[in-house]
């Protein structure tokens, strides 16, 4: 890992060293900002830090690891969107605006599957509309605002129809806008696959944890060869997935969305398992094993279900090899 | 199936027809559901099918195990409600009163059970789960009373319970088992609170019992001081093969939630969806005819020991899986915080059913020690030794 | 179990005690039908003796437990074919011979698959041919009749052309045949998935003796937990199996096949997992536990595989629950 | 990328291009495939490909990890050849003559390895598999020789190798790991009998080695006596990195037998099938990013405790899915019996493919072996007593 991406990593630590310490929305969202973290993808020109991809990678799984609330994958969204469209008037202001914090949601879905899952709609004063014909900011006010509230708890969702009349800033139209969508898109995937990848980690730790400290018969759970094997597969898996993850920021869309499919469901098993090496308690709200295991199921169908990519992603394997 | 069979299945479905309650899955609230659990049970004593596994002198009992089977199968197939709020009084506290209880408490408590009085289970606590002879709960005689102190966890619906079977420790020596003692504590004594436990699908079903210098007469003992473990073992032993057989059932009936939510996503002509549907169909087909083999292996008294743990690991995994095939199908739908229908393992709230599925892979002994059951007990794989020497962690 | 079963069962075990005493597969053969296997399903009034399909059920597990050779399941098949048709002429002595152990053989695969997989082609004289148009006997001599090597030494199978003018005895048609056809299909999957079980538990049975014995870092391999539980879980789907296989002898075709889908897959479950438990030994031809692996990866394609049964009950499950 | 790396990588494309046999999957013969295997290893000593690891002083020799790595990274993806028979001769041999023989010992075996010599492995017995310090085979100092018999097995290719890397006990006494010391054996020493291991898939890669007196001149010891076991670890660790990268590379490749198997099942519309097919492709793509990513670590001086077991388990479990798939697409017609492919993983040659991915979940530290090391090294979970005191079996 370059040393750059150790600091950005280590700075998340100190500010997020956990789930507790993002519980609260608001300041977590003026922690990130502070950390610069919507800067992070925007170029140097532009007011960023110019940073790549594979560092925004950084990013999603510590936002994965603190379960961080929020919409901050939208907004992650809406300033590539801002990056890509260079001709926008006002563009500067709108980055200046949402890199400092001020937020712009978009659907956390992939692009066709219309305007639901929209993060913190209720609280945005635009969002960032995605399609293959027309990639646009539009103003929220008089939108139709449906809640969707979600098993997990720490993203507010909500369906969104946005007013008729709404002030719309156009960023991307026609094949652009095809190109722009699918690029945001796969960025969804990668950050919701970090968020995944760092939410299972936490979530193994936790569990490896509490093995180590309930003792049955005598002896910690830990002991037991046949937990201790389990907790090998899920390493196992976490690690696989982990290396995907950090060789995949710069894959193409199709090769980011299998990815993501492959990361959430490790999340999930991870969390699944974990929830059962818990035992009784992991099933009482007090203990925090189930935060992460209903973000694993959330993370799971938002950006596209795992069938929808596997089925592209199999399809890609008979064209490539067809072809070859 | 012989004509009495077949004569007690068609009353039983026309009185189903005609009383069973067809709205329970709309109580969303606490007390609407506990309200619905006692009437539906009263009109089962009234009826003569609440207690079908007691003797022949209670109305509706002295039923074979053949007639019991076929009294669940049908409230199961007609998807009415559980019995969960009475469960404990009927079964586990009937079996315990039945088997070893005086026969001054049994004719005192066994009436009011069947008149609504509801029991919990106080066995279990924070640092007694699987390992159950653990219990450290302390009850120290007093006279004419046991004072009792201590905490009791996962005890079902003990908040609505008037009563409870209480395991405590009354002495520190020897094998941890010798040092248990059985009482029957009113849970309206001073000294005894009740919290709820907060679960992370929203429901309620378990509770905590907080145990302070609560004095139980002696006269509430059940067995002799000491003698605990063995009658907790009646305690445990009451019920090993209706529920799981009745839950596989309504597990089969409610493939139709499955199709459901196969229609809702539009993939009643997908291969794979249809592979995955219909394999599980299979298997949850496989697992009622297991739990049928296990009653009819009861009956013929063939019972081998392991194999209430196969029955219920195999309904346990297999309940997750359909949980997780729902939970897939019905995607990002599926993940919209519903309420919960309480005690319903078969709602079509997929997430919330995958949540309860845990009910069934921790609770009542958990996966991993049924897994150790069957290994050692049946396929005669070596234990391991009992005098480890633990090491410290690295 | 019945008395009459359980009497089934216990001959059976005698003189098939285990795989070793079956590896004769001539010495099998008529052994086979000493025990009276082959008048097992015949009607009393017919010669046989007349026992139902669940006793039936007995026997193809005993066959799968000793990795019976020969073309058995065919037989039980042809005769089941001839059974079924009444109006033949000649039956009674095509019965008479064939239970008394003329083979007869017959495609192992569903109807439609054509004549592949048929046992014992170049020593049989006739083959039962079934599709939906027509069920019948016909003559072998002058058939075109190719191996079909498998990696399961334990069947020979091979695929049949007849001659043009091979002699023909039909035995049903048109809807008659459908149904005859479905019948005999139903059966064929009775039969696999007997043949599944009973390997799994030779098998299983096999592997935990090994683990009892075999000894590594001072203590036999099964005290480890980790694969104490793993041969539960197998434990566990094999009984599963089990009970559906014996409350199935009777179902309708559709449901038999998923059913053998099912079994077949645990049976594959179990030998997968019984050669990882035998580690190096397990990978010599010198020990057994290779030969049901083989014979659980053949069963399991015989009889139309998994994926056209449990897509055909997936099917059904959808039907029936929107008739409902 | 260098500049350096990228004009590395098109020289040996290139050189493949025009040198690689092509027809190596058609020796259906141990003899051909032995020939085979040893023009194909002459070939690349002569073009410098064959020992990049070795110092520089030796042809090819010198090249960096990340230049090994794309030597093999290209040779698995033109499919060339695995070089199974001379594999321990240039990795195993080699690191156990560099790091721990005298110099007399190395200056006579290092040239002869490139001109062909092989040499095998015989470490594991009868009774020490995965716990192989229980080693027996006793080696009994006589004069100026050592008087060795015992037996050893899973020898690689031991029938065809001229010299073997001998683990044998000169000491029962003290902790197990103490009396072992480490040989060179020549393998045509009297009393020395090789005995082929028939593998259930037709393959012939193992051999037993049976030793009766075998008498081994002390001068070809390596390292002192009861030295043996840090020997041994020098051998296991001459290789753990590169094998399983070019080996998951090899995988990826050849998901078009995958595709082919789709098409040959006429699947190819199929949903079902097809995310089944995707999401092992990902998987594949998965393993080979671990592997990559594990290289780097070695290069970067990073790697912890456990990461190789993680691996060769990521590895062997996708493996055996992969094989599994193929096995499931093929249907009958992957039951017929085909000749195999000698120590071909990927041949599509399904059933055969399936059984040979057992020698990567069993061989070389099983999964369950592995798993072990992840829990305890890399997860911190406490080991099991080693003070057993184990009961008779019930």
């Amino acid at each position: 890992m370059s040393a750059l991406r150790r600091e950005l990593e280590d700075n998340a630590r100190k500010v997020f060293p956990d789930w507790q310490a993002a519980q609260d929305a608001e300041g977590s969202w003026a922690q990130m900002a502070e950390l610069g973290w919507f800067m992070a993808g925007v170029p140097e020109a532009l007011g960023g830090l110019g940073l790549e991809r594979r560092d925004l990678a950084v990013i999603f799984t510590e936002m994965g690891r603190a379960r961080m609330p929020g919409p901050a994958l939208a907004q992650f969204l809406a300033l590539e969107a801002l990056v890509q469209a260079p001709d926008v008037p006002g563009r500067e202001e709108l980055l200046e605006n949402a890199m400092a914090g001020a937020a712009i949601t978009t659907s956390l879905t992939i692009a066709g599957d219309g305007l639901s899952a929209v993060p913190d709609a209720d609280t945005a004063s635009q969002i960032l509309v995605r399609s293959a014909d027309e990639v646009a900011l539009v103003g929220l006010a008089g939108a139709k605002i449906t809640p969707f509230p979600t098993w997990d708890g720490s993203r507010r969702l909500f369906s969104v129809e946005p007013a008729p009349d709404a002030p719309r800033i156009p960023l991307a139209a026609g094949a652009e806008a095809a190109a722009l969508t699918e690029r945001l898109d796969g960025l969804l995937c990668l950050g919701l696959a970090g968020d995944a990848l760092g939410g299972a980690e936490a979530v193994l730790a936790m569990a490896i944890e509490y093995l180590g400290t309930r003792r049955q018969f005598d002896r910690p759970l830990a002991m037991f060869q046949a937990l201790k094997h389990r907790a090998a597969d899920l390493k196992v898996a976490l690690e696989t997935a982990t290396a995907l993850y950090e060789a995949s920021s710069e894959a193409a869309p199709l090769a980011l969305g299998a990815m993501k499919a492959h990361c959430c469901e490790v999340y999930k098993q991870v969390a699944e398992e974990a929830v059962q090496f818990h035992g009784g308690i992991g099933l009482t709200v007090e203990y925090p094993v189930h935060l992460f295991l209903k973000r694993a199921f959330l993370n799971r169908t938002l950006g596209g279900s795992a069938a929808f990519w596997n089925e592209s992603a199999g399809d890609a394997v008979l064209e490539r090899t067809s072809a070859g | 199936m012989t004509q009495e069979d077949d004569a007690l299945r068609r009353e039983i479905r026309d009185w189903i027809a005609r009383e069973a309650p067809r709205d329970w899955r709309t109580a969303s609230t606490h007390e609407a559901f506990v309200a619905s659990q006692r009437s539906w049970f009263a009109k089962l004593v009234g009826a003569g099918y609440a207690v079908p596994h007691w003797p022949r002198e209670w109305p509706g009992g002295g039923r074979s195990l053949a007639e019991q089977k076929i009294i669940y199968e049908e409230l199961a197939r007609a998807d009415t409600p559980r019995l969960l709020l009475s469960f404990v009084s009927t079964y586990h506290a009937f079996a315990t009163l039945a088997e070893c209880a005086s026969a001054q408490q049994r004719s005192h408590y066994l009436p009011r059970i069947l008149e609504g009085e509801t029991w919990c289970q106080g066995f279990s606590e924070p640092g007694a789960g699987s390992d159950l002879a653990a219990i450290r709960s302390r009850a120290e005689r007093r006279g004419d009373v046991y004072v009792v102190s201590g905490q009791k966890v996962w005890s079902t619906m003990a908040q609505y319970a008037d009563m409870c079977l209480l395991l405590v420790r009354t002495s520190a020596d020897g094998p941890k088992q010798a040092g248990l003692t059985y009482l029957l504590m009113d849970m309206r004594l001073p000294g005894v609170s009740v919290r709820p436990i907060h679960q992370i699908q929203g429901d309620e079903e378990f509770a905590e019992i907080f145990l302070d210098e609560v004095e139980i007469p002696v006269s509430q003992r059940v067995g002799e001081e000491g003698a605990g473990w063995a009658v907790a073992q009646a305690t445990l032993a009451s019920e090993r093969g209706l529920t799981l057989m009745e839950l596989s059932y309504r597990m089969r009936g409610a493939m139709l939630r499955l199709s459901e939510a196969v229609h809702a996503a539009g993939r009643t002509c997908d291969a794979g969806v249809l592979r995955k549907l219909g394999a599980l169909a299979t298997r949850v087909d496989a697992v009622c005819a297991l739990a049928d083999r296990f009653l009819q292996k009861r009956m013929d008294e063939d019972e081998r020991v392991g194999d209430a743990s196969i029955v219920k690991l195999a309904y346990s995994r297999c309940l997750r899986a359909w949980t997780n095939l729902g939970v897939e199908l019905a995607d990002l739908a599926g993940q919209m915080h519903a309420p919960i229908t309480f005690g319903d393992l078969n709602s079509g709230n997929w997430m919330a059913d995958f949540m309860n599925s845990y009910a069934w892979t921790i609770a009542g002994g958990s996966d991993e020690v049924q897994r150790n059951i069957i290994a050692e007990r049946m396929l005669g794989m070596p234990r391991e030794p009992k005098n480890w020497i633990t090491e410290a962690r690295p």
